[in-house]
């Protein structure tokens, strides 16, 4: 068989090969994508509710430059933002902030009241170390914040009005959540003056 | 700008070693990791390869899948490229310079299933990194597994195989001794830049 | 290779030949992913599903494709399966594929499915390949669950996410970290070695 | 729709592309390797031992594609890898002679003396260097077992201070000839009981004050063989198995016990 028709043969079943499977993928991401979308949204949606439990709808808003300062100030980088809604009046804002902890990826969401305090803390991602940063998504660490007004800082135990206790061994997470709180919170104090 | 490279670099080589932390490539990392020589060898053909397939990566994500929207499609266009790459370097390096092919010609076919070349590629798309990051990237990841794969073929050297019970020679003290290595990569995971 | 069976193909994949313990294949997964059972049993499940519908694909085409892109057409189908594997997880199991992340498009580079494609797939019928498929996958998925099952709980103290041990015994975090993972497959590679030599000799006494 | 389109087009023109590129390489790029070579290297038992006197078994089959070299010289493959790579090669394999390494030393613990108490490196090859290691005898065997640890078949092992031999799991690699510090390990044909257990140059008088078992060249092996197979060279007795019968007269006559005769 010459050169040329033997490259030809080649190169046509590999291209079938890698045309047919694209098409079989193409055809079952149509079918999943919005399903996939809608799992997202419900899982974000949960979040927020659990964070702000008396709001009952979430409007997503743009980042002003009042956001930006929040973010250099604390190191971190609000991925989404929202007003929480109870029957059509804002009640408070709610906010999915990424910030740095033990490592990179520590995503945390974040809800704050008309007045400024924390109504709920919730971890939605993170790759901190198991058995040491992972114990952040505890109930027990995170429910330290509700309640809170005003910038929080974090001590090794013992904490006073505006402080909280870090986790034992896990300081660096204990940090990262804080300063995703403490830019929601700057936030909407600049927002309700 | 420096001082990105420098963080990347120090981050794949310790902080997030492609072998020791990040668990990927260990299949070549245990077989090929008996002496020193084939180790290097094998360590700079991945480091060459992971340099290559970083940057074809990069130009099929950001110009072929990201206008179109076919994100989908990214792990399947990845490791038709990677495969399509190695197999073309075989061949370009076992015509044009069978020496370098003598030492590094069995190892080509190997790095096609090597996890730590698709991972590389996937988390460029991850880090959103921009070209020169991409490829600055997998090279520094290579040169990870290199320096992890020569540690480890020192020290297999050095262990004799007769004064190892009877049923722990061979992978299993490699195993361990990847174990203790490993523990040894912990101690660099709180530092950076 | 003489003419074994389906059955003794199974066989021969879940045991003789177990992929992670004998042959030392797909050790990226094995290691990173065994840090709960959970996680152990869905990961090896998918591969397996991948590898019997991979094996069966190939050996379907075994004739048709040329042998010069054998390795890129193998990747190529392999990689289909996986993608669609990791959607339909998406779709339909959100909460598993979070936690097995990473690992889903590392099915495709998984060592385990090219060798066995290339050293089996590529040469046998197809009722051979997919039985040895399913005893390949299911070896690997026996293997997983085994040290995912020791690292949880030595390392988190809980099996299937129920807590065995109160407060009373700290469990050791470091046996879910990279370094747990190499030690504790060696020493399950060594106990299967120690496990193959007593039945070898006890065979021919 | 467009969607399934768009993609179809992106992933099945790269495999379009890379089709065209591997196909034109690999002639491109053709490089003409025999596939004999490749039969011969599956025939190999692939030890890559060096025992043909090649760099390894990929070695071996270039040469015996390209420089013809014969087909017998795979000692750890005997017979069998002979046959199968004449049948490659369509020429006859010649009769391949069985191998199989013999320790030139008997000085065992209670025959041999020790000049000093040796406590250092678990080595031969280290002890050696202190003044030719702690036997008298400048060839005796240091018994520390650096060919137990060259060989890879674990076919010798030293027994009460000498390095014996287990002829069954001998392939005569010649892995221990080479790491021997004393070079005492020679290859002899399997089917022969009988080889000389000293190789201790010096006069006889010397060598009975080092070792019992030493030979002290007094001929008497000499005389007694009827096929001239024996002679005493350098004051020790050295068999030529071409013209050796395999009578075992010589180590019966041996007052010294320094031939050894296995009994069949």
């Amino acid at each position: 068989m010459s050169k040329v028709k033997e490259i030809t043969k080649i190169s046509v079943i590999l291209f079938l090969i890698t045309a047919i499977s694209a098409l079989l993928l193409a055809l079952v991401n149509n079918i999943t994508a919005p399903m996939i979308a809608a799992n997202e949204e419900q899982s974000v949606q949960d979040a927020l509710r659990v964070v702000m439990p008396e709001a009952d709808r979430f409007e997503a808003r743009a980042k002003g430059d009042l956001e930006a300062a929040a973010e250099e100030e604390y190191e971190s980088d609000i991925m989404e933002l929202y007003d929480a809604k109870k029957d059509g009046e804002t009640v408070g804002i709610c906010a999915i902030v990424e910030t740095k902890g033990y490592d990179t990826g520590l995503r945390s969401a974040v809800g704050v009241d008309a007045e400024g305090t924390v109504t709920g803390v919730e971890i939605i991602s993170h790759q901190e170390t198991p058995g040491l940063g992972a114990n952040a998504e505890d109930e027990e660490f995170r429910s330290q914040y509700v309640g809170k007004n005003g910038e929080i800082s974090v001590v090794k135990s013992g904490a006073g009005e505006n402080e909280i206790n870090a986790i034992s061994g896990a300081t660096m997470t204990s940090d990262g959540v804080t300063r995703a709180v403490n830019t929601v919170t700057a936030i909407a104090g600049e927002m309700s003056e | 700008m420096a001082k990105e490279i420098i963080a990347i670099l120090l981050s794949a080589l310790l902080t997030e070693n492609f072998v020791m932390v990040k668990f990927y490539g260990i299949c070549p990392f245990l077989g090929v990791s008996k002496k020193t020589d084939t180790a290097i060898g094998m360590g700079m053909a991945v480091t060459f390869v992971m340099g290559i397939a970083s940057l074809f990566t990069y130009l099929a994500n950001t110009y072929l899948l990201v206008p179109f929207g076919l994100e989908y499609l990214q792990t399947i266009l990845f490791i038709l490229i990677i495969a399509g790459l190695v197999q073309l370097v075989e061949m370009f390096v076992k015509k044009s310079i069978p020496p370098l092919y003598n030492a590094l010609g069995i190892y080509l076919p190997l790095i096609t299933t090597n996890c730590a070349v698709l991972s590389s590629a996937l988390l460029n798309v991850q880090n959103n990194y921009n070209l020169l990051y991409s490829v600055l990237f997998g090279v520094f990841a290579g040169l990870g597994f290199t320096l992890a794969i020569v540690l480890m073929a020192g020290i297999r050297e050095y262990i004799d195989e007769k004064a190892i019970p009877e049923s722990f020679r061979g992978f299993p003290i490699a195993l361990l001794t990847a174990g203790l290595m490993a523990i040894g990569f912990m101690g660099f995971s709180g530092f950076s830049i | 290779m003489k003419k074994q069976t389906a059955v003794g193909v199974f066989l021969n994949g879940l045991i003789k030949e177990n992929p992670t313990f004998v042959q030392l294949l797909g050790m990226c997964p094995t290691l990173a992913v065994t840090t709960s059972l959970k996680n152990g049993i869905g990961m090896g499940l998918s591969a397996t599903a991948v590898l019997i519908a991979s094996n069966v694909i190939i050996s379907l085409l075994r004739k048709l494709i040329p042998q010069k892109v054998r390795i890129a057409a193998y990747i190529v189908i392999i990689a289909a399966f996986v993608t669609m594997i990791q959607m339909l997880l998406e779709a339909f199991l959100p909460e598993l594929s979070s936690s097995l992340g990473i690992f889903i498009p590392l099915i495709v580079v998984n060592c385990i499915i090219l060798a066995r494609a290339e050293a089996f797939a590529s040469k046998n019928g197809v009722l051979h390949s997919a039985a040895d498929g399913l005893g390949m996958g299911l070896g690997f998925t026996a293997a997983l669950s085994l040290i995912s099952a020791v690292r949880e709980i030595l390392g988190a103290g809980t099996i299937f996410d129920i807590e065995l041990y109160g407060e009373a015994v700290q469990p050791m975090s470091v046996i879910t970290l990279a370094p747990g993972g190499f030690i504790v497959l060696g020493i399950l590679v060594a106990a299967v070695n120690y496990i193959m030599r007593r039945k070898g000799e006890k065979k021919n006494g | 729709m467009t969607g399934i389109i768009l993609a179809v087009s992106v992933v099945g023109g790269t495999g379009l592309l890379f089709g065209i590129l591997l196909a034109a390489a690999s002639f491109v790029f053709e490089v003409d390797t025999d596939e004999r070579a490749e039969k011969i290297l599956e025939a190999l038992p692939g030890a890559n031992c060096g025992a043909c006197g090649y760099a390894g078994c990929s070695a071996y089959a270039e040469a015996i594609v390209k420089d013809g070299a014969p087909v017998n010289c795979c000692s750890v493959g005997k017979a069998p890898v002979a046959q199968r790579l004449s049948e490659i090669m369509g020429v006859d394999a010649g009769e391949v002679v069985e191998m199989v390494a013999r320790v030139a030393c008997g000085g065992d613990c209670n025959s041999a003396v020790y000049k000093y108490e040796y406590e250092g490196v678990r080595e031969c090859t280290a002890e050696v260097r202190l003044g030719g290691g702690a036997k008298e005898c400048p060839s005796g065997c240091l018994g520390l077992g650096s060919c137990t640890r060259a060989c890879r078949f674990g076919a010798i092992s030293i027994k009460n201070g000498v390095a014996v031999v287990d002829e069954e799991k001998c392939t005569a690699c010649g892995q221990c000839l080479k790491i021997c510090p004393k070079g005492i390990i020679h290859f002899v044909p399997k089917e022969f009981n009988q080889w000389v257990v000293c190789q201790n140059p010096e006069n006889g008088k010397t060598v009975n004050q080092y070792c019992k078992a030493g030979c002290i060249g007094c001929g008497i092996c000499e005389k007694n063989c009827p096929f001239d197979a024996i002679h005493v060279e350098d004051n020790y007795a050295v068999i030529d198995y071409s013209k050796c019968r395999n009578c075992g007269l010589c180590a019966k006559k041996c007052p010294r016990h320094a031939i050894y005769l296995r009994e069949k």
